[in-house]
């Protein structure tokens, strides 16, 4: 596909693209040698070093939409200003502790910033990460544990062959899976596992395969320009 | 000549590499020659029906008259992933639909990359259908980046701003079966994508269509609406059929005793 | 108004919701006995405890760190089963949180058990005289090293007390001594080394291992070898499940949680099927006994 | 006696647990601060990683090593933050385009090792015929089962009449599938339910030290605060309950 060269604001992007994916595409079968110099070794370690450098310099990128939206909410006292306020106080709050105090504290080792504000710092942090970050985290995820019988209720129902066949393989499986169903009648489980050796594995193999060749096609799409819509983002 | 060294350039095929290096190529080359032929004619290539992408207009077109937002999610992957670029792929025409009816979308991102992205591709979807007047920025939206942050993020958004149409396109964890359940409970019509195998079930438990795998890369294409770009399509079915061919004479190759398949894919 | 049946069909999630926390609640607050069928994993590693003579050397290996939902429950059943047992105890880990757990476990365990003197007398377990943590295994010269003898690689236990204080190591300087060694794996390093190093050196060595779901069919191959008398496992206590069923066995219901939770998880996987056979009842009521629509 | 701080410490982690399942219920105001809570402390734990690796990637090679050539990539990636300017936007395109040019090169080339060849590798790994009857039958299964699987996916070629059933196959295949898995998932999700209820009932199985929560002692007084919230959610369906019956009301009168 066509580009336009003077329309640089396109196609410069468009050609790094061309250029990284093909490099990356080719180099893990193809390497090119000059004396000491190897292709894939640069493109496999000196240029990884460069992204990361590029990619550190973005720092809180995401926090500064984040606190845009709470900040527009709470000026405006729009409905759950309050809230946005908390989040307004929480994010420079936890920056700054985590930042001199936190697992990923700068200067942890007292180089710079005396040690005793990371020793007076670690606590709080702690407090903050395990005893409030963590337990919601964890409790968010224990939350699957009704909504994976809910939905299982909804979905296990026998409208159409479809759903039949999901509630039957479905309904065999959770039938195996109960501890004690073993010694109610040991042919629960062998069914289960049947069906999550045989069956199981070849759709999902099915939908693996699909999958890789959607992907397969979808990239070569990306760097060849026929699917330009990621990469041009944004109007102009 | 002395102290002179005579550099030469060398090109080394890496060992157990060269199988895969050549199927890429072959795909590669299938992928454009479909793209070209379609160009020529586009009429030449037919697509099955795939409920989910028909779905797509219509559960727009209820979330405008229930005069609801539509609420879009492109995954829990960063941009390296090509789940998530087919799924911004998909947004552009979402949030051309959402434009066209003016119905507001709300874009939630756990990837500030991606947030970047999916900003750009809705800003350029309303440009592109002349609303560029109604395009807001707090329409896309970074929520956290911590897995259950995203998804408590989003489940707020749900009960506070009721979307009517949920998107989830891309790639997704444990929390799919959150969104899908919330979003059940406040009664969205949910159309999902993704290729996580591990999370299919639950979308197809909970979600009223469901983009199974490749049908996800296939919508990208298919949603753009431009039947040159359609024509990938057909690059995915011969590449399957080569996928099948290889599968089965090295089925039937391994029963006679002979591993010739698995040796030339080793190579 | 709708129909008892209709109603069936479209039950709130939040009904659902509140059943899935009762259905857990009351395994967890009333501990049951559960109808589990042993595994021979489990009773295999069972009875190499049981069948142990009075006055035996046990050693307990900790090869896990946090408390490992899987791991944990077994090595309170199977400490709890050494301690009530007449046998001496040595506790060690080659993963550094392990005697930490150990130290967890030794501190809220019931302590009664038949003296390894004197069978048939209930004593209460004492620290330094039946049982020892002997901490971290650092490296593979102290796991080779403690194999002969204990008082020349180390210095002080795992709270530091000087290890020639110690009466039970006075009395059996060495692993060598030790009659069956379990370890609870999570990972690498795992009994793999013991069965290097020490399995080895002494064939009558038995060793039995705790081991999480997923790395429980490594372990077999070796299970079935040791069941032959070779170099191997004579016992495996797979996960949660395992833990149960240990627990079963000893008949302290209660004493790890782990029955408790297996308990939970049938109720709640029951819980699944009942609601799904309401649901069905009711959409087939609808469509075909519900009155013509 | 029992640390006070180690109660509180209790109290607190019932507190949120309850916050965060009352979303069960309802969103309310105890879940909007649960989420804004944790919103709000993960962005920020998220700035000092993103300084860390500043630090580490992108400020120690240069000022420490002399890598002056990182500082081109550095200018490069100054590019994201023009994503916020009206003028140059174009510039944020930099990083991003070639951020996709690497990503879709290396998933090319991690698609077809792995997805593609590797899962067509262990397909075709074992011989049809096994060992017994039941074993050639499975490892039927598995490779026809596969294969029709995939060709459920065929978009452009629609298989009519008899053959119909080949991609209609496929797709059952596929459904029973993910019916298993979904039964298969249950098991795992409800083990961290368990261990959350446990900690609201303060079960003395619950891991208190391992989880920095108090101890087991501080960890038995759980229920204090289990009550109270019981009570919160009870006065949350009562208000609602008599706000609805309100509604209904008004909606009665004013529809006479």
């Amino acid at each position: 596909m066509a580009i336009s060269l003077a329309d640089y604001k396109r196609s410069i992007p468009l050609i790094l693209c061309f250029i990284f994916g093909i490099l990356y595409a080719f180099e893990w079968y193809v390497d090119i040698r000059v004396g000491d110099f190897s292709l894939s070794y640069y493109l496999e370690h000196d240029m990884l070093n460069y992204f990361n450098a590029m990619y550190s310099v973005a720092i809180g990128i995401g926090a500064i939409n984040i606190f845009r939206i709470h900040y527009r909410r709470f000026t405006r006292r729009r409905k759950y200003w309050e809230y946005s306020l908390l989040v307004l106080i929480l994010i420079p709050v936890m920056a700054v502790i985590s930042v001199f105090g936190g697992r990923w504290a700068i200067d942890p080792k007292g180089v710079v910033v005396p040690r005793w504000v990371y020793d007076s710092l670690a606590p709080t942090w702690n407090f903050l990460y395990w005893n409030i970050m963590s337990l919601i985290s964890q409790t968010m995820f224990s939350l699957l544990g009704f909504f994976i019988i809910s939905a299982g209720y909804r979905a296990f129902r026998a409208r159409n062959i479809d759903s039949i066949i999901l509630l039957i393989s479905g309904i065999l499986v959770v039938l195996g899976q109960a501890p004690i169903n073993a010694s109610v009648w040991p042919g629960f489980e062998t069914i289960k596992n049947w069906l999550m050796d045989v069956p199981n594995v070849a759709g999902r193999r099915g939908i693996l395969l699909g999958a890789a060749i959607g992907a397969l096609a979808y990239g070569v799409r990306v760097i060849f320009w026929y699917e330009r819509r990621p990469t041009l983002a944004g109007g102009e | 000549m002395h102290g002179m060294t005579i550099y030469q350039l060398e090109v080394v095929l890496r060992s157990g590499r060269v199988a895969q290096g050549v199927l890429l190529v072959i795909i590669g080359i299938l992928t454009v020659y479909a793209l070209e032929k379609a160009k020529r004619r586009p009429e030449a290539i037919k697509v099955r029906k795939i409920p989910a992408i028909d779905a797509f207009e219509e559960a727009v077109g209820r979330a405008t008259e229930m005069g609801r937002p539509v609420f879009y999610t492109p995954g829990m992957s960063g941009l390296g992933s090509l789940t998530t670029l087919s799924a911004l792929s998909i947004l552009d025409y979402v949030a051309r639909l959402t434009a066209r009816y003016n119905v507001p979308i709300i874009v939630a991102n756990r990837n500030w990359v991606v947030y970047q992205v999916a900003e750009g591709i809705v800003k350029n979807a309303y440009l592109a259908e002349g609303k560029a007047d109604q395009f807001n920025p707090e329409m896309v939206r970074y929520i956290a980046s911590w897995q259950f942050a995203f998804a408590a993020g989003c489940l707020g958004i749900f009960f506070r701003e009721r979307p009517a149409a949920n998107f989830y396109m891309g790639y997704y964890y444990a929390e799919s079966l959150e969104l899908a359940e919330s979003g059940y409970r406040i009664g969205a019509v949910q159309i999902a994508g993704t290729t996580s195998t591990a999370q299919l079930p639950f979308f197809v438990a909970a979600c009223d269509y469901v983009l199974i795998g490749e049908e996800l890369y296939a919508a990208a294409a298919f949603l753009a609406r431009d039947p040159k770009i359609v024509g990938v399509l057909l690059a995915h079915d011969l590449s399957k059929i080569l996928t099948l061919a290889i599968i089965l004479i090295g089925a039937i190759a391994i029963t006679a005793g002979s591993t010739i398949i698995l040796d030339i894919l080793s190579k | 108004m709708s129909t008892w049946y209709e109603r069936l069909e479209n039950i709130d999630p939040r009904w659902i919701y509140l059943l899935v926390y009762i259905v857990i609640a009351i395994p967890i607050i009333i501990p049951l006995p559960s109808p589990l069928a042993i595994t021979p994993y489990t009773r295999d590693a069972f009875e190499a405890v049981e069948k142990l003579p009075p006055g035996s050397l046990v050693v307990l290996s900790f090869d896990y760190s946090g408390a490992n939902p899987e791991l944990h429950p077994q090595a309170i059943a199977v400490l709890r089963h050494v301690v009530r047992r007449p046998l001496y105890i040595y506790i060690v880990g080659m993963w550094s949180d392990g005697p930490v757990m150990a130290d967890q476990i030794w501190k809220v365990i019931d302590k009664t058990g038949y003296d390894p003197e004197d069978p048939t007398k209930l004593i209460t377990k004492e620290y330094g005289k039946h049982i020892v943590n002997l901490g971290y295994l650092a490296t593979t010269a102290l796991i080779v090293g403690v194999y002969d003898t204990i008082t020349k690689m180390m210095t002080i236990d795992f709270y530091g007390n000087s290890i020639d204080s110690l009466p039970l190591v006075k009395k059996f300087d060495g692993i060598k001594y030790a009659s069956l060694v379990i370890s609870f794996a999570a990972g690498s390093p795992g009994p793999a080394t013991y069965l290097q190093y020490w399995a080895t050196q002494n064939p009558n060595m038995k060793f039995v291992v705790g081991s999480p779901g997923v790395s429980a069919p490594g372990f077999m191959p070796y299970y079935e070898a040791g069941k032959l008398g070779e170099i191997g496992y004579v016992g495996v206590i797979i996960s949660m499940r395992g833990a149960a069923e240990y627990e079963t066995l000893l008949g302290e219901i209660g004493l790890t949680g782990a029955v408790a939770a297996l308990n939970a998880q049938s109720a709640v996987h029951y819980l699944l099927v009942v609601v799904v056979i309401l649901g069905n009842l009711g959409y087939y009521l609808r469509k075909y006994g519900g009155g013509g629509r | 006696m029992v640390n006070f701080t180690d109660i509180l410490m209790v109290w607190i982690s019932v507190f949120l647990v309850f916050c965060v399942f009352s979303y069960c219920y309802r969103e309310n105001p105890l879940f909007r601060l649960a989420e804004h809570l944790f919103v709000g402390l993960s962005v920020g734990y998220g700035i000092s990683y993103d300084l860390w690796y500043f630090k580490n990637y992108g400020y120690l090679p240069v000022v420490y090593q002399g890598r002056y050539d990182y500082l081109i990539w550095m200018l490069i990636g100054l590019g994201y933050y023009f994503f916020f300017s009206r003028r140059y936007f174009w510039l944020y395109r930099l990083p991003i385009s070639i951020g996709i040019g690497y990503g879709t090169g290396m998933a090319l080339r991690s698609v077809i090792r792995s997805d593609l060849i590797g899962q067509i590798n262990t397909t075709i790994k074992l011989s049809l015929i096994g060992v017994d009857p039941l074993t050639t039958l499975n490892r039927f299964v598995i490779v026809f089962g596969t294969m029709l699987a995939v060709v459920f996916f065929i978009f452009t070629l629609e298989l009519k009449g008899a053959l119909s059933y080949i991609p209609k196959t496929g797709r059952y295949i596929i459904l029973a599938a993910l019916g298993a898995s979904f039964g298969n998932t249950i098991m795992g999700r409800e083990s961290l339910l368990i261990q959350r209820i446990q900690l609201m009932m303060g079960s003395k199985y619950f891991p208190w030290e391992a989880a920095g929560i108090g101890t087991v002692e501080a960890g038995s007084y759980a229920w204090i605060m289990t009550l109270i919230c019981a009570a919160i959610l009870l006065y949350m369906i009562y208000t609602d309950h008599v706000k609805s019956r309100r509604a209904a009301a008004e909606a009665t009168a004013t529809g006479n």
